[in-house]
């Protein structure tokens, strides 16, 4: 299997020749509107034709793995494929030329599918009320531990701890540090949560605690509903971490296992496109006795008209502005009712299958720790490449050079050299043999190949220390140092 | 369910009779037995079905639109939207791979680069989820830097990024506190400030132009009263391809919404919060970095950097929890501002300025209303005051296919039967025309 | 300067595992309305989720150089960047989807637009009326000639040649074949029309001459007018082949010429994109006394409404169904729109410019057939490359390693190893110069390198003989081949 | 003109003080003096202009349609426009650098093998323009195969396809006799072809479905009775996802419009001809076609092959003029025809089949209307027989908002007050009781 990233010299855009006309006759002033002492005298910005632009992008485009391009078997990001016919909507007026300040009665369609996508968020969640706002997963805990004090000191309580896994997502506990909480961290026993150390560990002071499920191995926590009485019965409410929901669907639902609020990432789960980092967006849904923490405005039905009520006394308020990355909601709202039900339903099994297929075939050439059924993604321990002299770093760069994107890896914590792999559903069977063939390949090749790899990409490893110490994040900072360096 | 012959043949390597028993693990006492869901549709049902679900949205190719107020209309490039449509650009993730995704990498610098030439900071992260909470985490980074447990607010600043605040603020055990605008120019009122940078105050936010379009022309003089206390300043970018950058005159926060680079309004969201520091304060800022560096060839390369400051590492410590941010649009905004150039930029910047110009004074000569508010400088937007009740003034024009602009009445009682109306590039004389034949009909 | 095109192994679709569903419960009789006996029995085509088709399609777009990724300097062919505002125009309905046999009272826009149209073009082409029917050049031609043949015809005259330069693009013989004449070939001189060489082959039997002005070489022949009158003396008519119109617009035309027909190539001087091959139109114009002979249907104007005309009855016909391909019409009349009277001429200088430019720099590396002005194109010889031993083809594969695509080579086939060069106007003097610097260095690269050339694309250089021995244009026919071979 | 600063430098090295001295060469006698056209306009601008100029035309989603004859509205998946929309595929010439240019190769090679497959036929070129040069071309090849100065054609063509034929007929002094069809079943009158089959016949074309929508169901006594000339067969490629291929049927070439796999109708243009032949005729042929090969290091590899039967090699001798072609819509095709797949393609058929059926026994059982007009098994089109005159029906639904099918009494006088009725799968069943209800008021 060959594969070359595509590789072009792409100056910065600021190096380029600036074609600027010699004769600027701008008036700044804008007829005198604006005093001179507002206005700025220069602006070091270039001035190109539209055809050197266009170059630039699609030559950097190239330069950019996407799911489009082959399989990105991101653990934890779930890189599924995205619908194109998803993205053609979002270009519809309809859709893109709508502002928020408008009148709801401008604006009904617009809310009658978030209304209706909260609708299905319900249902996949086990949930009783969802709102759309957050923007993405971890604005969508933010909201979350945000409604679980909200809860607390309706209730008259000051719990001040969010207990969670040593396994969990690190913006976990960032999210709950913001909201003004202690964390606590807890070890995992067999890969699980150690329900003895979580009991121990709870207390009068304890808020919540977060977890997912199936967890970050990809095993599912057989004893949640234990887990959820525990807490339960310490007053402490259960956060959902939504990012591995593509393993469910269908089969059980947050709700279903007790817990109390869940977000859901669009764009995992849902099929919106991840952006090259964003956006995303990340619905929070609460049982019905949370629902009065919501962020406002909540949308209302009412004899087929849809309202924007911002009349909730006891809601958190408003994460973000407006009522969440609506173009991002359209998009699922647009897959949710391509899948249907049983679409998604087959989703969760498909990835399921795809990731126990890709455990099996692989296990033998890495370490599986905790053997058994894995949901939509597992992980490896690299620990054996050591005695090759390698370690998982060098076996992921080396995987790039097959056209194939990384794995996360070292993540979770507790796996030695972990690598996460989550094939998806939307990856052919071909796809994940191709795979497995790469990965013995690569095990058998020299140690020196990986150490040096990648080989076929548009740039070869990167001194990252250097990037940390010359510390240049634009170009006027940039050229602030050469000149300081003369 | 119906399965693949591909399926079936993984499933049998599995030694597995039937896809239920890749789900044994799941106790029976959580089984939620499938989704009461609608069966699926094809691209073509779908098509139809969401084409007469929104064909109610009245949008602005299908209705006359006046409405800014921190969201904008502008026009985008056909070449932006076809370098944003590119798959490569679209389902990538996050470039933790940098050697694998340097045209996402560069294409963030280059956003990075552009921010920063026209705030005049050095250091810009590579997007927050929207001005909001770029507002929200300035608070918190505002402490981290001055300490203290208040920071003030101007009151000339739109009440959904304020409220957005309050949550932030909260989660921090933060205490806002308002400071007034004075009602004649409509910028910070300088002896409120004042009086209000008592000990533990962190910082300063205000708007320039702010929510009711006016130019802060008191800069320096903040700068002055703030001392050593943070200086945020919030911007609508556009406007600084003509205005003093912020930089310039001492911030050392930026924040501001990049939406008018290149996004579409889409009800709000996905926007982009720009956030720019002064090189001093990088460690203490939210957010992604994308740095220069090379690669073991020598080469010039991109990649994320800075990442201790970030939750994936430093968890609990992190500067903030933001994991997904808003990269696309980062490179839209990069795509935009070299489709357009400094040129084009300061082109539909003035267009913005001048329309605001005409039609505002075309209103003040309405009888019954009177526009702007303020003397103050405006950018693309500015205040009507009205003789008549703006809630019925905007019903009206709605039935004539009109939205006219957000009212504030509510919002800014002390402002009574005020109206912010915004104008860009994107309205022609014939627009404006028709607003004034409107409103002529009402006074 | 690094270059590396993507490089993939993408499988054809028809080998790809074929996800087909187990249970395929189709009714081929469609309930019994159309017989068994009219019905196929199996349907080889692959069943793939669109996953797979996209992955497969964004890959092999990445192995395909175009316009938009680099300098493509193919001489004769124009390849100017093309603006993407006029992709956007033709996506919408009022332009993808109207039909062909609507009442023209609800198509009043499109035939206003390319009634408009024709009439910029006639501006341009120094004509009285133009149809848009063809298709491309080559059917621009052939309308042309057709209407050549019609005009004599019509003047009771019978004349059986067509005289063409040795310069000619295969497609003027061709074409004039295809309406039945004969096809004289003159030999050039000095580069350009040989005017005795001319005068001693007009006879009675010329029924055209057939030329393009500026020349294949980029020399603009100055004696046009005295050829004119030399062919219109003798009865014959002259035809502007318009594939190098984007050297003069502006500046002159070819009706100024005294040209009589002439036909445009919107792909080429208008900024159509040329779509890996088509599609393009090739409009024609011609002077007052040969409107009657245009296809029909005419669009005329009256009071402000558009109507077909069919009713022309010394028309020739049809040359294509319908209009003409409009999509490429909208493209075209947005390009002109855009640029307006003043870019246009601008285009025509800086294309000019670009190619002085390049000429200038590369003049002594090569050699420069006949000295001079060039227009927006010239022709290189690569002889000198024979004492280095290899040919013009070694150079241009060895071009693609730098991520330029190569000129056009032997064409025109009276300069021996030729290589031609058209920049266009919408390349900066930076890439100009980049170019420049790559060719020289080239020149001191082992001779190996480019015999072996190209090296860094996505395949190597091609056994084009194997092709045209296994005769394998389908996959229908790969199979019967292999199976055969067994 | 103004020129830019790196013009100004360019110019400067080539020893020139203007551009002027660049068009020396060019006399004063033939210059123009410069283009009475207007001034250029801004993107935003030439946006606006077009919007205003093409609202006028009424596009198949603004009024229902039911026109086909030749040009069909299908259903295109967004993956498709994707997949065209690709910059590389859409800015690149014709891939005379195999090398650089395998994507569009090996898409071009698909094309051909999936028509291929649907045809029957082993050999594809990679497009004519339509398929009414398609046919021109193939009146000339016919020639080159069987030689003679006479070449039939079924009368239930297209008149469009059929006035591009005779001027490729005339060009090469071809005559072009017509064969009549059968008044009841709508398929070839076999009596008439056989008295016109004299010497000097090279081959004889008729399509399936034909102009009416009828499947010719008598091809294999028509190949009987041609004996050993060229078999020229017309289809609508969509139906043979369900129809015996011509290839099966002893067609020597295959001809048709392959506009219905994923081109938009474009008022008609550009569409892309579809061309396929028995691998025998393939030095015959016109048009590019591209074969499989291997690089040097033996790697499949796709380039154009066979190119001495094109002009650029053979010039007057060649099989066609025909350069530039329609690839791009080709890349449609075979885009369109994997995101549908076999299954997709036989669903659309069958729904087009059943759309058919259904709209025209609907129709029929309105009095004063009949349908279909012939009694052969019909596709996605039928002729609707009306008691009143067409046209005038026509005219009123217009005035419904309704496009009606094509009005063939002034092109098939004998048929009458006939119109030609397409129904696909855009229709729904609200669209065809809009059309009845219409007709219902008409009757
Ligand atoms: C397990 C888990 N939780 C939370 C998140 C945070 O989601 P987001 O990136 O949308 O903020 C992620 C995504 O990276 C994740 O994988
Ligand atoms: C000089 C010349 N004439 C005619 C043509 C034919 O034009 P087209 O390819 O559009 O048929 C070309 C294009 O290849 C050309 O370069």
């Amino acid at each position: 299997m060959r594969y070359h990233q595509a590789d072009y010299d792409v100056p910065l855009l600021f190096e380029a020749c600036d074609e600027q006309k010699i004769d600027d006759r701008f008036d700044p002033t804008i007829g005198g509107a604006i005093p001179k002492g507002l206005l700025r005298s220069d602006l070091n910005i270039p001035d190109l034709p539209e055809r050197d632009v266009v170059k630039h992008f699609i030559n950097l485009s190239q330069m950019n793995f996407g799911v489009d391009n082959g399989l990105y078997p991101l653990g934890s990001c779930t890189m599924k494929y995205n619908p194109k016919i998803c993205d053609e909507v979002v270009s519809w007026p309809s859709v893109a030329s709508i502002h928020p300040h408008q009148d709801p009665s401008t604006v009904q369609g617009a809310l009658r599918l978030m209304h209706e996508l909260e609708g299905m968020l319900c249902e996949i969640g086990g949930v009783d009320a969802v709102t759309l706002q957050p923007a993405a997963g971890a604005q969508g805990e933010y909201t979350g531990i945000h409604i679980v004090r909200a809860y607390h000191e309706a209730r008259g309580e000051k719990r001040n701890e969010v207990i969670l896994p040593d396994t969990a997502h690190g913006t976990n506990p960032a999210s709950a540090a913001m909201v003004g909480y202690d964390v606590l961290e807890i070890p995992s026993k067999n890969g699980c949560v150690d329900i003895e150390a979580l009991k121990a560990s709870i207390s009068s002071d304890t808020a919540a605690f977060m977890l997912t499920n199936p967890n970050t191995l990809g095993i599912f926590e057989k004893d949640v509903k234990e887990i959820a009485g525990t807490l339960h019965d310490a007053g402490a409410l259960l956060y959902y971490d939504g990012a591995n929901l593509n393993a469910i669907m269908g089969k059980t639902s947050p709700g279903h296992m007790n817990f109390d609020i869940v977000h859901f990432n669009l764009h995992k789960t849902f099929a919106t496109p991840h952006g090259g980092g964003g956006p995303g967006a990340g619905p929070v849904g609460v049982k019905r006795y949370l629902e009065e923490f919501l962020p406002v405005p909540r949308i209302i039905e009412k004899d087929g008209k849809y309202h924007l009520d911002y009349d909730q006394p006891k809601s958190i308020g408003k994460v973000k502005a407006y009522f969440g990355n609506f173009g991002v909601l359209v998009r699922a709202y647009a897959y949710m009712m391509m899948q249907g039900g049983p679409g998604l339903e087959a989703a969760s099994e498909n990835a399921v299958l795809n990731s126990n297929y890709l455990k099996d075939k692989l296990k033998d050439d890495f370490e599986l720790p905790y053997g058994g059924l894995r949901k939509h993604e597992f992980v490896l321990s690299g620990k054996p490449l050591k005695s090759k002299g390698v370690r998982t770093l060098d076996f992921a760069k080396r995987l790039l050079d097959y056209g194939f994107h990384a794995p996360t890896i070292y993540f979770p914590i507790i796996v030695d050299e972990a690598i996460m792999i989550e094939p998806t559903e939307t990856e052919s069977k071909e796809t994940l043999d191709r795979f497995v063939d790469v990965c013995k390949q690569i095990l058998k090749e020299d140690p020196e190949i990986l150490k040096t790899a990648p080989h076929n990409t548009s740039r070869r490893r990167m001194d990252e220390a250097k990037a940390a110490r010359d510390m240049i994040f634009s170009w006027r900072g940039y050229k602030k140092k050469t000149e300081n360096a003369k | 369910m119906e399965h693949s012959k591909c399926s079936l043949e993984m499933l049998q390597e599995l030694g597995l009779k039937s896809v239920d028993e890749l789900f044994a693990d799941i106790p029976k006492s959580v089984r939620s037995g499938g989704l009461r869901l609608p069966e699926g549709m094809s691209e073509i049902d779908l098509k139809r079905s969401l084409e007469t679900m929104l064909s109610s949205n009245r949008h602005a190719e299908s209705m006359l639109n006046f409405l800014g107020a921190g969201i904008y209309h502008h026009y985008i490039p056909s070449a932006v939207k076809m370098i944003t449509g590119r798959s490569e650009f679209i389902t990538s993730y996050t470039p933790y791979q940098p050697e694998i995704s340097q045209g996402m990498l560069q294409a963030l610098f280059e956003y990075q680069s552009y921010i920063a030439e026209l705030t005049g900071m050095d250091v810009v992260n590579s997007s927050m989820y929207d001005a909001s909470t770029a507002l929200g985490e300035a608070v918190l980074m505002s402490t981290r830097i001055s300490g203290g447990d208040t920071f003030l607010l101007s009151r000339a600043i739109s009440p959904e990024r304020r409220r957005v605040a309050e949550l932030y603020a909260k989660g921090a055990d933060i205490r806002l506190v308002d400071v007034d605008f004075d009602r004649a120019s409509g910028s910070v009122d300088l002896n409120d400030l004042t009086s209000k940078l008592k000990d533990g105050v962190s910082g300063f936010y205000f708007e320039t132009p702010n929510f009711f379009g006016v130019i802060e022309s008191q800069a320096r003089e903040i700068r002055g009263l703030l001392d050593k206390r943070t200086m945020v300043v919030g911007v609508n970018p556009m406007s600084l391809a003509i205005l003093r950058p912020p930089g310039d005159l001492g911030a050392d926060i930026v924040i501001g919404d990049a939406q008018v680079f290149g996004a579409p309004m889409s009800f709000g969201g996905p926007t982009i919060g720009l956030f720019g520091c002064r090189p001093e304060h990088v460690r203490k800022m939210p957010g992604r970095i994308i740095g220069m560096t090379t690669d073991i060839e020598g080469r010039a390369a991109y990649c994320m950097t800075l990442q201790t400051r970030e939750q994936h590492i430093r968890r609990s410590k992190a500067t903030s929890n933001i994991c997904t941010n808003e990269a696309l649009l980062a490179v839209a905004a990069a795509a935009y501002l070299s489709v357009v150039g400094r040129t084009g930029l300061r082109e539909i910047a003035a267009t913005n300025v001048r329309n605001m110009q005409s039609l505002s004074s075309r209103i003040d000569s309405i009888s019954g209303f009177g526009a702007p508010l303020f003397k103050g400088a405006h950018f693309n937007e500015f205040i009507v005051r009205s003789d008549r009740d703006p809630f019925q003034i905007h019903k009206t024009l709605l039935t004539q296919g009109i939205h006219g602009g957000l009212v504030l009445a509510n919002m800014f009682p002390e402002l009574g039967n005020s109206t912010l109306y915004a104008t860009t590039e994107m309205h022609t004389k014939e627009d404006h025309d028709r607003l004034l034949g409107a409103l002529e009909g009402i006074r």
